[in-house]
């Protein structure tokens, strides 16, 4: 078992990286202006958040108030982050009990 | 050939830093090794997101200039070409966030597990587990207290 | 088909017991007369209300209540016709005596578990008459395995080792039937859309005939484990390792008579028996069923355990049942169908007998029982009337369903099959007398008392109503609960006119 | 929500406040669902600062809120049909949309149901195993939950992505809390779920690359012209991976077993029933919503390869859960199996199918539920997990073993309970689509758990073997103590067992109103 397992996770990588490069095919070139993504949705966070957020920093705009809900869970994550870790490492001291 | 691996090489990058972190994550032995190759391919896919963002062209960070942005600003004269494409920073911060958050966790149960096994290779940990559920003294042992 | 009258009454005759059971797990071993007194209670109340569904069934009208859709099209329905009444009708009556008699048993051995005890036998009662009242096929397949699960804890019931391997061997003929009949509804429901009982069938036109085949088969199979038939009849006499009142349950009442309502309700209700003869197939599935007739009565003699010897005599009398059916003429579906109201009748006597001689003496073998018949003179005149039925000696009831067989045989012209049923008869005799004989006329064991010393009064009583209702039924068939009527109107339903 | 905004910049946003303001409260509801929950979880440490008793109530107090809104939810979309709701008040696709249909509606009251009573239960355990950590358990416990409705309930693609971390956050946080093996699981599963993510996060950004978009509806509409690039095949494959990965899908499932095993008692109480049913439900979200059903079809043979994968899934978890004498260690592998047979009523792709995949998603959530309170309890008794301690167990906690015994049968599909109905519904799929070896597996499977529980069903209502033999009324079952769950591990425990008599009765009726509006009306 041991024996095989850099084998398989070697061929998995493999099958991987080649389903990712063939996908790369049909990519958008890098950088292009006219690609999908810079042309679909955020042309009228551009234009348009300035004015409705009042923040000259578009991204900034887009992340507290367009998408203020993704922002909102990413703190939940950091909250998330330390009560886990709290959780796990924090030492209670039972009476009587010390295990140190 | 080679104009059209140019032409993508942010896509190439990527996909070498994914391997590199995917291998580590699968092959190697170690946990702290498979951790930092969590990082590399977490890493690797923020790199994607924010390469699909840019814009050729003297496009710059999506901070409004002043000359677009004040009172005496008109709308129509913004240049969609001018700014970067704000919304992937907008989602690669927050997956940043989410790769801080997970390797965290992922320490403080490293921790839990030097705490308790004494080591972090993972074959070794296989063969303190196994005498553990058999009842043996495990192999490698160091009194806790 | 007549008129159609909702009622709730087929619900409440299915929950009562089921109320029942509850009632006696929460009552627990520490009020045992109460605990008692729901069974019995239930048992009348549940007599009552099945009693109260003759007169409108034989009226022509159906009794019908949908409780909520299951499928689209499908719904958890009762609907009442002739035929389920009388399966109702076997198993609400034959309660009561068992109910006695269980009492009396459990108490002279003392037995362990009782409270799980009646709670199973009252949940099986309730599923056994969630069968007969099953309007279709999903119905039905969801109290048969209630049924199934419910029947466990008895088997187990000794909890040793024969207890716990019978269980499992139960288990897994019956689970295994479950699955494949589970697999037979599906693609039932896909090919008609529809899995309501009907009256000579309802999948002609549907399916190639290769796959009605299959279905047959697996239909057959599914139904025919707990019938017995003969390559799936293995468990039965496993399971005789339960106490004997589950046996006489197990037999006569619900479990293996609800394996061969499904068989018939199958051949009669889905399939029909237009259809069948158009597939050709009756003869085959005849054949089958008349190959367990004769193996299974063979097989009977060489036994020396009582209750193994019955349980043969079980499988034979049952695939009997379905031979009669699946001939498809108009008096051999008489005879089956009254054959499984007849034979419950006496079976149940048989187990009953063999139940009080062990409760009394602890012996359960046949040579053990030389001249016990002068110590227990009831059980043995019982005994010997409910043998003389299943020989088919009038004048008790099984005379009347053997000479509707042999009738309807001779209709089909196929006198290999009366052939079989005379066989069968002579096989009966041939494992019963000698029984008979030993009782009343050999020397007496050195053990057996000299005068008179029965089981208890609540287990001959029972055991001797049994015997003598075979012989009311045997020369008025349609004394009391209509049996003979009922059996007449489902065949009617079944052939039309 | 947001405060009305004074500055002139914000003409547009006032008045859709002002809008939302003149909605009814019923409205609001969807976002209650979340926020509800989250703002309790970043509340409770706060009240365990000093209070810790308090934790527990205030929890439920808090859990209630979703359950509460996502019962109106759900009669909601009975009512008048699915809805979204616009969060700030930014329009789809440039905001965050909520989108509630059918099949979101009642996966948020399952989640909330289950929630509730998994955080009920969680009482004892916070007494004991968790003294001293009450409000870090139960902040997780908050937040978990927050994360199951989040993913449910968002419209945006990105936005699942963020539940989705946080659910597996509080996750590992949650199981790596539990018995020897624990942190070593929890950091595999850390690795293989980050993988998964990560993939899952892979697809959304190839999605994005290919059409600019995050939002599914209109993902939805934007698809189909690109069906046959290579990027959307290769993100499809990422996803659909990233899912599999999540729900423990045959030959992803490695992290599972041991996850769940060690994880403690009332936590893979609350994550098992649930993580993998969500996982599942943003497949088919994936498969059906936001791409065309046929293309998983016709376009890339997914379907089939989805079918072939549930059905070794079926196959492998039957026979590791036969080999295992550990019962939550075996449930956990039956976990595998009852993913596979999710998977499979997916991949025959007719009405059936679905209908079987759905109804079981909720069926087996409630079964699995059940069966890990049940183990939960009697670890809690200080009662052994291997088979073996299970001995006489129905005399010391006859109604836990009840429970057991009702969730087993519904696993072995012996009707009423509602794991009959759902594998009619799966095998009808089958039969649909003709594919007999399926439907034989699916059969074969119910027979294999048959087996699985019934050794445990034997141990627990024989007698021991000392009082075997002879027929007396057993004596000694007196003197063995009789004392079952406590109150707050017997309510969750009942009222599960309840509801998978009451899911399977009335199976008829949700799928008349709720779940055959769920599957495409293209079926």
């Amino acid at each position: 078992m041991r024996k095989w397992f850099k084998p398989i996770s070697l061929a998995t990588v493999i099958l991987t990286g080649m389903l990712l490069i063939y996908g790369i095919h049909d990519m958008p070139s890098w950088g292009d202006p006219n690609s999908p993504a810079n042309r679909h949705i955020s042309p009228r966070y551009i234009t348009e958040a300035t004015r409705k957020t009042a923040t000259p920093n578009i991204v900034s705009a887009v992340l507290g108030d367009y998408r203020s809900y993704d922002t909102l869970g990413e703190s939940a994550v950091i909250f998330t982050a330390s009560i886990s870790c709290l959780f796990l490492l924090r030492r209670i001291r039972r009476q009587g009990n010390h295990d140190d | 050939m080679t104009e059209y691996i140019l032409a993508k090489y942010n896509f190439w990058i990527y996909v070498v830093l994914m391997m590199i972190g995917l291998y580590a994550m699968m092959g190697k032995r170690n946990l702290v090794k498979k951790l930092i190759g969590m990082n590399i391919f977490q890493t690797s896919i923020i790199l994607l997101f924010v390469s699909a963002g840019v814009k050729k062209g003297g496009a710059t960070v999506p901070i409004l200039r002043h000359s677009d942005y004040g009172p005496e600003h008109v709308e129509h004269l913004i240049r969609v070409a001018d700014y970067l494409n704000p919304l992937p920073h907008v989602l690669m911060l927050t997956a940043i966030v989410v790769s801080i958050a997970t390797t965290g966790v992922a320490l403080a149960t490293l921790i839990l597990i030097y705490k308790r096994y004494n080591t972090l290779e993972e074959d070794e940990i296989m063969a303190i587990r196994k005498d553990i559920r058999s009842y043996k003294t495990p192999r490698i042992l160091r009194s806790k207290d | 088909m007549g008129e159609v009258i909702y009622s709730a009454k087929p619900l409440w005759a299915v929950l009562v017991s089921m109320v029942a059971a509850f009632l006696i797990l929460l009552t627990g071993d520490k009020a045992r007369n109460l605990r008692e007194g729901w069974t019995i209670l239930a048992a009348l109340i549940k007599f009552g209300l099945v009693f109260s569904l003759i007169e409108p069934v034989l009226a022509g009208k159906t009794i019908e209540y949908t409780l909520i859709n299951l499928l689209p099209g499908v719904a958890l329905q009762f609907r009442v016709d002739a035929f389920g009444l009388l399966f109702g009708v076997v198993a609400a009556t034959l309660w009561i005596p068992t109910s006695f008699y269980s009492i009396g048993y459990v108490r002279t051995l003392n037995e362990h578990a009782q409270s799980r005890y009646f709670f199973s036998f009252a949940m099986c009662l309730s599923a056994a008459i969630g069968v007969a009242f099953a309007g279709n096929l999903l119905t039905l397949l969801i109290f048969y395995e209630i049924l199934t699960i419910a029947t466990w804890p008895l088997v187990i019931h000794h909890e040793d080792e024969s207890a716990i391997s019978g269980g499992r061997k139960y288990l897994v003929y019956t689970l295994v039937a479950g699955c494949i009949l589970l697999l037979a509804i599906a693609i039932t429901y896909s090919l008609a859309g529809t899995l309501d009982f009907v009256g000579g069938g309802f999948l002609a036109g549907h399916g190639s005939p290769g796959l009605l085949i299959i279905l047959l088969i697996m239909f057959i199979a599914g139904f025919g484990v707990k019938a017995g038939i003969m390559p799936f009849h293995e468990w039965l006499p496993s399971a005789m390792v339960a106490p004997t009142p589950v046996s006489a349950l197990l037999h006569a009442v619900a479990v293996v008579k609800a394996g061969v309502f499904g068989c018939v309700r199958v051949i009669l209700f889905v399939f029909g028996p237009q259809l069948l003869h158009e597939l050709g197939v009756w003869t085959i599935l005849a054949g089958v069923v008349a190959f367990t007739v004769v193996a299974a009565g063979l097989l009977a003699l060489g036994q020396d355990h009582l209750k193994r010897r019955l349980a043969f005599s079980t499988i034979n009398n049952l695939a009997l049942i379905i031979l009669g059916v699946s001939l498809l003429s108009k008096n051999s579906m008489t005879g089956g169908i009254l054959h499984l109201a007849n034979h419950a009748f006496m079976k149940i006597t048989l187990f009953f007998c063999a139940g009080a001689i062990y409760a009394k003496t602890h012996k359960d073998h046949v040579s053990q029982l030389d001249g016990l018949g002068r110590q227990m003179p009831f059980t043995f005149a019982a005994f010997a009337i409910a043998s003389m039925g299943l020989c088919g000696l009038p004048p008790v009831n099984g005379f009347i369903s053997k000479w509707f067989l042999c009738l309807g045989a001779v209709e089909t012209h196929q006198l290999v099959f009366l052939f079989v049923i005379l066989t069968s008869a002579l096989l009966d005799v041939a494992f019963f007398f000698p029984i008979i004989y030993n009782g009343f006329f050999k020397q007496p064991l050195p053990d057996v008392a000299g005068k008179i010393d029965e089981a208890p009064l609540i287990m001959v009583i029972p055991l001797c109503a049994t015997a003598l209702f075979s012989i009311i039924f045997g020369i008025f068939p349609n004394a009391f609960l209509n049996f003979f009527n009922i059996v007449r109107l489902a065949v009617t339903n079944v052939l039309g006119g | 929500m947001a405060a009305p905004e004074t500055t002139n910049y914000c003409a547009g946003k006032k008045t859709n406040y002002k809008k939302t303001s003149l909605k009814k409260m019923i409205d609001q509801l969807p976002a209650l669902i979340i926020v509800a929950p989250l703002l309790g979880a970043f509340l409770t440490p706060i009240i365990g600062w000093r209070y810790q008793h308090l934790c527990h109530p205030w929890t439920l107090l808090i859990l209630t809120i979703p359950l509460y809104s996502a019962v109106g939810a759900l009669l909601k979309v009975i009512r008048s049909g699915p809805f979204g709701y616009n969060l700030g008040g930014w329009a789809p696709p440039w905001g965050i949309e909520y989108r509630i249909d059918y099949l979101s509606a009642i996966m948020l009251v399952l989640i909330a149901a289950i929630g509730l009573l998994a955080a009920v239960n969680a009482r004892p355990a916070g007494k004991t195993e968790f003294k001293g950590k009450e409000a870090q358990l139960y902040t997780l416990f908050l937040l978990q939950i927050t994360g199951l409705l989040g993913i449910v309930i968002t419209g945006d693609l990105f936005n699942i992505f963020v539940f989705l971390e946080i659910t597996s956050l509080s996750g590992y946080g949650l199981i790596a809390h539990g018995e020897e093996g624990a942190p070593m699981a929890t950091f595999n599963y850390i690795i293989i779920g980050t993988i998964g993510a990560s993939f899952y996060l892979l697809g959304v950004g190839y999605l994005y690359m290919a059409t600019g978009s995050l939002n599914i509806a209109d993902l939805a509409t934007l698809l189909p012209a690109l069906y046959h690039s290579k990027i959307i095949l290769v993100g499809f494959a990422f996803f659909t991976t990233g899912v599999a990965i999540k729900m423990g899908l045959f030959p992803l499932h490695i992290w599972m077993p041991d996850a769940y095993t060690t994880a403690p008692n009332s936590v893979s109480t609350l994550i098992a029933p649930l993580m993998t049913k969500v996982a599942a439900y943003l497949l088919i979200r994936i498969l059906f919503t936001l791409f065309a059903p046929h293309f998983a079809l016709s376009v890339i043979p997914l379907a089939t390869i989805l079918g072939w994968m549930a059905m070794i899934a079926i196959i492998v978890g039957g026979v590791k859960a036969l080999a295992q004498t550990d019962i939550k260690r075996m449930v956990a592998y039956i976990m595998v199996a009852e993913v596979g047979y999710i998977v499979m009523g997916i991949s025959v792709m007719n009405r059936a199918g679905l209908t079987g995949a759905i109804l079981h998603i909720i069926n087996d959530a409630w079964m699995i539920f059940c069966l890990f309170l049940t183990i939960g309890a009697i670890s809690y008794r200080g009662h052994g997990r291997e088979i073996y301690h299970f001995q006489n167990l129905s005399k010391k906690m006859p109604l836990t073993m009840a429970a057991f015994v009702i969730a087993a049968l519904s696993m072995c599909g012996i009707p009423p309970a509602c794991g009959f109905f759902s594998k009619w519904y799966l095998i009808m799929g089958m039969i649909t689509a003709k594919q007999w070896i399926f439907a034989a597996t699916l059969l074969c499977s119910s027979l294999i758990n048959a087996v699985l529980f019934f050794r445990v069903i034997e141990k627990a209502y024989l007698a021991p073997p000392e009082s075997m033999g002879h027929g007396h009324e057993d004596h000694e079952a007196e003197n063995i103590e009789r004392k079952d769950a406590p109150l707050s591990m017997m309510i969750p425990i009942i009222i599960s067992a309840l509801a998978i008599l009451l899911l399977g009765l009335f199976s008829g009726k949700i799928i008349d109103v709720v779940i055959q509006h769920a599957v495409p009306a293209i079926f």
